[in-house]
């Protein structure tokens, strides 16, 4: 194993948790513009875990300790998730540990977690959220799979890595299933991160959250766990799109110099940008979505995904391994 | 000599049980003849091991690899069935169902029965074969009589009526073969109608006479048999004699009526060189077998449920004779032996079950695993061996004839998976509460004797996982016999 | 020759009367009456067997024949009588089925007979070979009056004379059976009717009838 | 195929004729069984002193079985004196016995020695009995897999069907017991028929019921076919394959939790190792219609069981329907192995084939590791309805914890082994393209994501279950008293959920075992590109999978971060009131029920349900909300037959009408009609 690919792995692993609350507030900020309301500063997420950090934990007389492994186990697998994904090299000793499919797994555990700790405290609201968040996962988890397909389909592996080398060795494949695929890739990030039309990260309106209802026994450094992991989560599903979709300037393996590495960092840095304006546009025109609408919603992402399938055998562009 | 001994103790039993079946000790007396015979039939047994087959008294009378484990098996249910009545029929008289004279009669015409059983395995003629089948059927009419209620009378005239008809056609059916055998063997009086001698022969034999005689001879003794649609005799007589009888009926006089059935055949086949006695036996072998189970769904009478699963089994018996070839006959002759081992048993402890219980009436009979465990134990364990679940040895049969007729006749198989589903269902579904669930049955006066059963489900689970060689030895020289 | 001829032309006489009796007995109501014709059915069976064995020369036939006399003509007939005197069961009122369509049934089964008969006439080398079909009808016949008949006596009646068919068959088609199974036949025949009388007494003092329709309680409900 | 060095060294030390060994300890079991009948009534004796040596003889299996999976050796075969006259007991061991062996071994130890610590006196069968019936259980298992010869084989299958029968109708006084009971046999024996004439076409005629002659016998494609639904028939009613399921969500909550362990745990294998032993080692060919059923079957039972599970609110009964859902999970896997091997694509057959049998070896482990859960629970709170639990991980961590393990492992979470199994089968997923069908091609893809959405699901239910009866608040005021298990059980529940792990953290393991069996049917293993750290089924840039890295690095991140947050920040904390979003007056009643918790499944799959509710009318004093759901399979396949068979027997029963006259009349028509045929 070289010494760069550590370097590449622990520069990832950092840049990604320090950066994830940075993208959460851009996208924030966007929002507030595209709503002229006038925006928090950039910085505001770091500033909310500074104060939640010092702030003393209130927790509920009958929480058991998985209650507050929950936030842990939470902030442990999405960092897990951020060294296997490639957002900037794509040699990395952790790439290996998972492949994509695999990460769906990594994401599911997080999910689990979270929804067990909503129903610790024993609470309307949190077996409400913990309900609410699980059914959007099995609805999404499927959507999520036939978008892998597509990709293996185009460049036989289900590993990050691969598929990014793989795009950079010929990247002239522009198979319209990709298309397709990426459509349906939006809508599943936008559920899975509890962004509107599915969930607003805004709102506290009881009746209408999910997400927000799960963490509304957390406090304090606890929260501040959660919250940071949330904005990971987001970071990393951002990341998953940029590899499967638009791989562009990723230190590939074996052309990855420091130079290189800056140069993907900038490339990471201007997809954020606009990534974060583009989901900001698409949840200020569109409208929250009534809880029962969302099978509807998340259906279509996966026939998006399927009929991607469907073009790409139909056309008949095997590039199998 | 043995064979003197097995044919004549009975009938000596008959006249001592006759002259003195009043005392105390007649049920020990009984129980005392029953086993000298099974010690003749063992004696007589252990010599064909040793010197072969027999044939004696101007061969009127032999013993072949077919009869012989047929006399064995008579020979010794017939004992266990005497030790179980000991206790059973006292039972009945502390309940007021029977008096002394009528135990008299019971006695004696048990060893009649025995005794007419025998003769008929044992004989070479088919004269006497059927004067044996007679007097068999007479007897057990006094016996299926014995408590002079008005439903077992009305079941021992039907059965009388019945069998009598049928026993007629059968001594037509006789005739003919008789005069059949005239024509080819000459005018030589009793010996024309020597079973050894037709065998020989049997080639030359009028193939239209002789399949004439097979139709008589096969409503006749098929009657005997309870197969389908001339089996109505059976459930009534099975339900309403005195159970110790339901068990003989059941385990031996079927057996020996098929036995005879089976001999014709042997002959009919070997004469007119064509499968049409098989074709028939296996139509109303699948007929009684799907008949039969259909039958055991809706019984309310505990006795009668086993009466009709008699008649399942001896559907599927005669089916697998009529597959014909080693394998099927084999498996036959296993199901006959298992079967009458084990039905003999059910009925035993169905007969203790339904005096814990008062009634014969299935819903009156509950949780006898509570009231006696082992009448319930031996009850469950009696069902699913008789239901073909293994190790019991009646699956071992099942399995050969349901493999064979898979492969030889397809089309059958539905028939049979039919016939053993319901009848599965038809029978489990109504022992399992019988035997579990709660009861406040009383115990009975006199200690039941359920050595029998546990012997026989012994022997019968025995036989499913382990056969002895000579045993097996037997069975493959009689399905050859049988072809 | 000429005496055997004649004695096949006499034996060929008797067979028809037995069928005619066997039709007689499907048409009669009155039970002694059946019994008599049960009676003269026996007699023409033991003329018919001594004129077989004189005519084989036989011994054992006449035997047979004397058995016949014996049992069917004199005991079970007397039995018969003297159990119905005692029951008072003289009536056979009605049947199942009415008298015109039974006997159009039983020409049919007549004729069924013979056709039957046919390939076995063939082969007989007997004087009587052409009786069999005749022994048959009467069999089937017989089996249709129990069919038919609803009182127990008149069942049994015909129980014996489908026995007496048979006997028949046998005397005519073989010579009759070997001695020692006549003699079983005989001795079942015999045992059988005696049990069938306590019967009659048990069913009556249980069912203070002998009507068979009281018999039809064990059924599939 | 090297060996892993420490099973090569416990293979060293142990004597090469593993099969009589292995005979051996099967009739250990029938011995402990029949020791138990020396002092039925005695229950130190029985549970205490038996019990555990049953488990100490299943530790034997397991690492004998292990150690012949390791080695590799060729295949061992013993004749008995037994069976019938011309067929003797014939008894075999290959790679695939002995993988099924292992899992029996595996989960079997950790079965017995939680039942040594579960069994109380006065509960239903005496102490005694229910030895024997216990170890003939396991030993007719056994057998099973070991058998070689059609008779042998039926012998012990039967025997299994019986035993476990009277296990499950232990407590024979309560009336759905029996009824299930009844349910239960009667599938097991009709199946059982199916399995015979299977072996009836099999056999080809030459008149040898062993498995050699089974292999060696060409038939037509006609007959194979037959044999093999025959076969899908019989096996699948065992393994509860849908629509043969009805008795399985009857009869498992109906036994007591250790039985239902052993039948969910071990039993359904056997049916699954049976039907890879037909459909890969008996029958000669496969045709990819055979797969292409199977694949159906499997997806569908795996949804089916899903969806139920999510509907049910008895616990027993949940964990019931979710192991339809594994079953499904594991012939999917079956499916596809036949659809690759008849397209002749053997490695990924051999993929295939290696996720089925890895998740017939997890689903052993978590499903009896779930069960013997309940059990505990039933125990210390009488209660098997979810609607009256909850928050027992305060008085019964021990429990809680091992339980958790499970959840997380049958939820298909990594680092555990049910991820590795569901994995894998995903994996081989993505090589259908490859298939020579471009129909199928069309079509898998969905079963894939039919797949996916099932694992999904499963997470669902599996959150419904651990988090209504451990987490939340009691819901009945007596939950407090609830008692954690005692020591043998806790000791049964921890090896059970280390295996969880082990497996889930070392994959490599199990997968060789898995290899030897791919290897002995297909010549593949699926080793390629598997390192100690890693596995990777076809290869490692395509996909690979590490559980060792994900635990490790959770745990490094954990770690990291838990110091971290105290270093820089504090630790102080105060136990207050749950907040609620400020709501004061809110219990126990206000949390989800289990009824609440399916409903968004009820919403979306209602057509999958025969529902019956009952809804409170606006003025109701006493307002009350039932709702009862039905399996429609039942009320359109079962019941329809029970009645036509019904009906039936009433036709029937016309026969014997009781009078004199017609029955002479039978006899009569019988005797004409015969004589006009044979004229």
């Amino acid at each position: 194993m070289r010494a760069i690919s550590l370097i590449q792995q622990f520069a990832e692993i950092v840049l990604a948790v320090a950066i994830a609350p940075l993208f959460a507030g851009w996208i924030a900020q966007c929002r507030a513009w595209l709503q002229n309301r006038s925006a928090p500063p950039l910085t505001q997420p770091y500033r909310m875990l500074r104060k939640l950090f010092h702030k003393d934990v209130a927790l509920a007389a009958n929480a058991s300790p998985l209650f507050r492994l929950a936030p842990y186990v939470l902030f442990g697998t999405m960092v897990l998730a951020a060294g296997i994904i490639p957002s900037i090299a794509t040699d990395l000793p952790f790439a290996r540990a998972a492949d994509a499919i695999a990460l769906i797994g990594l994401f599911a555990t997080a999910r689990v977690f979270m929804a067990l700790a909503a129903m610790d405290i024993g609470t309307a609201f949190g077996t409400l959220g913990a309900r609410r968040e699980m059914m959007i996962g099995f609805l999404a988890e499927p959507a999520l799979l036939m978008v892998l397909f597509n990709a293996f389909l185009l460049y036989g592996s289900t590993a990050l890595p691969s598929l990014v080398d793989g795009h950079a060795t010929h990247p002239s494949v522009i198979d319209p299933s990709v298309i397709f695929a990426a459509i349906a890739f939006v809508m599943v990030l936008l559920a899975e991160n509890a962004r509107i039309p599915i969930d607003n990260p805004a709102t506290h309106l009881e009746l209408t959250m999910i997400h927000e209802a799960m963490l509304l026994e957390y406090s304090a450094r606890h929260l501040a766990l959660v919250e940071w992991a949330t904005d990971l989560k987001l970071f990393n599903y951002a990341c998953i799109g940029f590899a499967l979709f638009v791989p562009w300037g990723i230190a590939i393996h074996g052309a990855d110099s420091s130079s290189a590495l800056l140069l993907a960092v900038a490339a990471l840095v201007a997809k954020l940008i606009l990534a974060g304006a583009a989901l900001a546009l698409i949840e200020s025109l569109s409208a929250k979505l009534r809880i029962f609408r969302a099978p509807e919603y998340l259906a279509m992402a996966f026939l998006l995904a399927v009929l991607g399938l469907l073009v790409h055998l139909l056309l008949g562009a095997n590039v199998n391994a | 000599m043995e064979l003197l001994l097995v044919l004549g103790l009975p009938f000596f039993g008959t006249l001592i049980l006759a002259l003195l079946g009043a005392r105390r000790f007649a049920p020990e007396l009984n129980v005392g003849v029953s086993l000298a015979t099974l010690i003749a039939a063992a004696f007589l047994v252990s010599r064909v091991i040793r010197f072969g087959p027999l044939l004696v008294w101007h061969e009127q009378f032999f013993v072949d690899p077919f009869n012989v484990f047929l006399v064995a098996l008579t020979a010794f249910v017939g004992f266990t069935t005497a030790i179980f009545s000991r206790p059973y029929m006292r039972i009945e008289q502390a309940h007021g169902r029977l008096t002394p004279q009528r135990l008299r009669l019971y006695h004696s015409m048990y060893q009649l029965f025995m005794g007419a059983m025998l003769l008929a395995l044992l004989t070479n003629n088919m004269g006497l074969l059927w004067v044996a089948m007679e007097a068999a059927t007479l007897s057990t009419v006094l016996l299926v009589s014995l408590y002079r209620t008005k439903a077992s009378l009305e079941a021992a005239w039907k059965y009388f009526i019945l069998c009598g008809v049928g026993i007629a056609q059968a001594l037509f059916g006789t005739i003919l073969l008789y005069f059949a055998a005239e024509q080819t063997l000459g005018r030589q009086g009793m010996t024309a109608l020597l079973w050894t001698h037709l065998n020989a022969v049997k080639a030359h034999l009028e193939p239209t006479v002789l399949s004439l005689a097979f139709v008589f001879l096969l409503v006749g003794y098929g009657t005997k048999v309870g197969l389908a649609p001339l089996h109505n005799w059976l459930p009534d007589a099975h339900a309403e004699g005195p159970t110790p009888v339901s068990a003989v009926l059941s385990g031996l006089l079927l057996n020996v009526a098929l036995y005879a059935v089976i001999r014709c055949k042997v002959l009919v086949e070997g004469s007119i060189g064509s499968t049409l006695p098989s074709r028939m036996l296996m139509t109303f072998g699948l007929l009684s077998a799907v008949l039969g189970a259909f039958f055991l769904w809706r019984q309310r009478d505990i006795k009668r449920l086993f009466g009709y699963s008699s008649i399942e089994h001896m559907g599927i018996i005669t089916f697998a004779f009529g597959l014909g070839g080693p394998i099927a006959n084999f498996a036959a002759l296993l199901h006959m032996t298992v079967h009458s081992l084990t039905k003999s048993s059910i009925f035993f402890t169905a007969g203790h079950a339904s005096q814990t219980a008062g009634t014969q009436r299935i819903d009156g009979i509950r949780g006898l695993i509570g009231t006696s465990p082992t009448i319930g134990w031996g009850l469950m364990l009696g069902s699913v061996a008789i239901l073909g679940m293994p190790p019991f040895g009646v699956f071992a049969s099942e399995f050969l004839i349901l493999t064979t007729a898979m492969r030889e006749d397809p089309w059958t198989t539905p028939f049979l998976l039919l016939a053993l589903g319901v009848a599965f269902a038809g029978i489990f579904s109504k022992v399992q509460p019988m035997v579990f669930g709660e009861s406040d049955a009383p115990r009975l006066p006199h200690s039941p004797a359920l050595v029998p059963v546990f012997v026989h489900l012994a022997m019968v689970l025995v036989l499913g996982i382990y056969m002895p060689p000579a045993l097996a030895e037997w069975y493959r020289a009689a399905a050859r016999l049988i072809g | 020759m000429h005496r055997s001829h004649l004695i096949a032309e006499l034996l060929r006489l008797l067979a028809a009367g037995l069928l005619l009796i066997s039709f007689a007995m499907l048409s009669r109501r009155r039970t002694q009456r059946l019994i008599t014709l049960y009676a003269w059915q026996g007699a023409i069976l033991f003329l018919s067997t001594c004129l077989v064995a004189y005519d084989a020369g036989l011994t054992e036939l006449y035997y047979s024949a004397a058995l016949t006399l014996l049992l069917k003509v004199i005991t079970l007939p007397w039995i018969l009588h003297r159990l119905i005197r005692r029951l008072g069961a003289q009536w056979d009122s009605e049947q199942l089925v009415n008298i015109p369509v039974t006997m159009l049934v039983g020409l049919a089964l007549v004729i069924f007979a013979f056709g039957l008969a046919q390939p076995i006439s063939m082969l007989a080398t007997t004087i009587t070979r052409h009786t069999i079909g005749i022994a048959l009808a009467v069999i089937l016949l017989s089996f249709l009056m129990m069919i038919t008949r609803r009182k127990a006596v008149t069942q049994v009646v015909g129980f014996l004379a489908m026995e007496n068919g048979l006997f028949f068959a046998a005397t005519s088609a073989t010579y009759g059976m070997p001695m020692v199974i006549e003699l079983g036949i005989a001795l079942d025949m015999l045992v059988g009717v005696f049990i069938l009388g306590i019967f009659f007494f048990q069913i009556r003092e249980q069912f203070d009838s002998l009507d068979l329709h009281h018999l039809e309680s064990l059924r599939e409900d | 195929m090297n060996a892993e060095p420490w099973l090569s060294y416990a293979s060293a030390s142990l004597p090469v004729q593993a099969l009589s060994w292995l005979l051996i300890l099967a009739a250990c079991w029938c011995l402990l069984g029949l020791i138990g009948l020396l002092r039925p009534r005695s229950i130190h004796f029985v549970a205490h002193a038996l019990f555990p040596l049953g488990a100490l003889v299943c530790v034997g299996i397991m690492l004998l079985a292990g150690s012949f999976l390791a080695t590799g050796h060729a295949a061992e075969t013993m004749i008995l004196p037994l069976g019938l006259p011309d067929l003797p007991f014939h008894l075999r061991l290959d790679a695939l016995s002995g993988f099924f062996l292992l899992l029996l071994g595996m989960a079997g130890a950790g079965i017995s020695i939680f039942a040594a610590g579960y069994f109380r006196a006065g509960e239903g069968t005496a102490p005694g009995l229910m030895g024997l019936q216990y170890h003939i259980f396991l030993a007719s298992m056994a057998l099973v897999i070991l058998a070689d010869d059609a008779y042998l084989f039926m012998v012990a299958w039967e025997t299994m069907a019986l035993s476990s029968y009277f296990l499950v109708t232990s407590q024979h006084r309560i009336p759905e017991i029996r009824r299930a009971g009844f349910l239960y046999i009667l599938m097991a024996h009709l199946g059982a028929l199916c399995i015979l004439l299977s072996f009836g076409v099999m056999q080809g005629g030459s008149w040898l019921f062993t498995f050699d002659a089974m292999r060696a016998a060409s038939l037509t494609p006609f007959w194979a076919t037959t044999a093999f639904i025959l076969a899908l028939l019989g096996f699948g009613a065992k393994a509860g394959l849908v629509p043969m399921h009805v008795w399985l969500p009857e009869a498992h909550p109906a036994a007591p939790s250790p039985v239902s362990a052993m039948m969910s745990g071990l039993m359904l294998k056997t049916a699954v190792y049976a039907m890879l032993r037909v459909g890969f080692d008996l029958l000669h060919v496969r045709f990819w219609q055979w797969g292409a059923l199977v694949l159906a079957l499997g997806l569908f039972s795996a949804l089916f069981g899903a969806i139920f599970a999510a509907v049910q609110t008895d616990m027993k009964r949940l964990l019931a329907y979710s192991s339809i859902e594994n079953i499904g999970l594991i012939f999917t896997g079956i499916g596809l192995a036949i659809l690759f091997d008849a397209s002749n694509l053997r490695l990924f057959a051999a993929l295939a084939l290696a996720a089925a049998l890895l998740h017939a070896l997890n689903h052993s482990l978590f499903k009896s590791l779930l069960f013997l859960a309940t059990g505990s629970v039933l125990h210390a709170t009488r209660q098997r309805s979810l609607g009256k639990l909850g928050g027992l991980i305060r008085t019964m961590p021990w429990v809680a914890t091992f339980a958790l393990v499970g959840t997380l492992a049958i939820a298909g979470l990594p680092p555990l082994n049910g991820f590795v199994s569901e994995w894998l089968l995903l994996q081989s997923f993505l090589f259908t393209p490859q298939l020579p069908h471009a129909f199928l091609n069309m079509l898998i893809p969905l079963g894939a994501a039919a797949l996916a959405l099932t694992v999904a699901l499963a997470a669902y239910v599996m959150v419904k279950f651990y988090g209504i009866i451990f987490l939340g608040q009691p819901r009945e005021a007596t939950l407090a008293q609830a008692h954690d298990a005692n020591w043998l059980e806790r000791l049964g529940l921890f090896w059970l959920a280390a295996g969880c792990v082990a497996i889930g953290v070392q994959p490599q393991v199990a997968l060789r075992a898995a290899g030897a069996v791919t290897g002995m049917l297909f010549g593949q293993a699926v080793t390629s590109g598997a390192s100690i750290w890693q596995i990777a089924p076809i290869a490692p840039e395509q996909a690979s999978y590490s559980g060792l890295i994900f635990l490790a690095g959770i745990l490094a991140v954990v770690g990291i971060t838990f110091v971290g947050v105290r270093l820089l920040a504090h630790g102080r904390m105060r136990r207050t009131d749950a907040w609620d979003c400020g709501y004061p007056w809110q219990n126990s009643r206000m949390q989800d029920t289990a009824e609440g918790f399916g409903q968004p499944i009820r919403h979306m799959f209602g057509a999958f349900f025969r529902m019956e509710r009952e809804l409170p009318a606006p003025a109701d004093a006493t307002p009350r909300y039932r709702i009862q759901i039905e399996d429609r399979l039942w009320r359109a396949l079962y019941l329809p037959t029970a009645r036509g068979v019904q009906r039936l027997a009433d036709a029937v029963s016309v026969l014997q009408g009781g009078r004199l006259s017609i029955y002479l009349l039978y006899s009569f028509l019988t005797l004409i009609g015969l004589l006009v045929f044979v004229l």
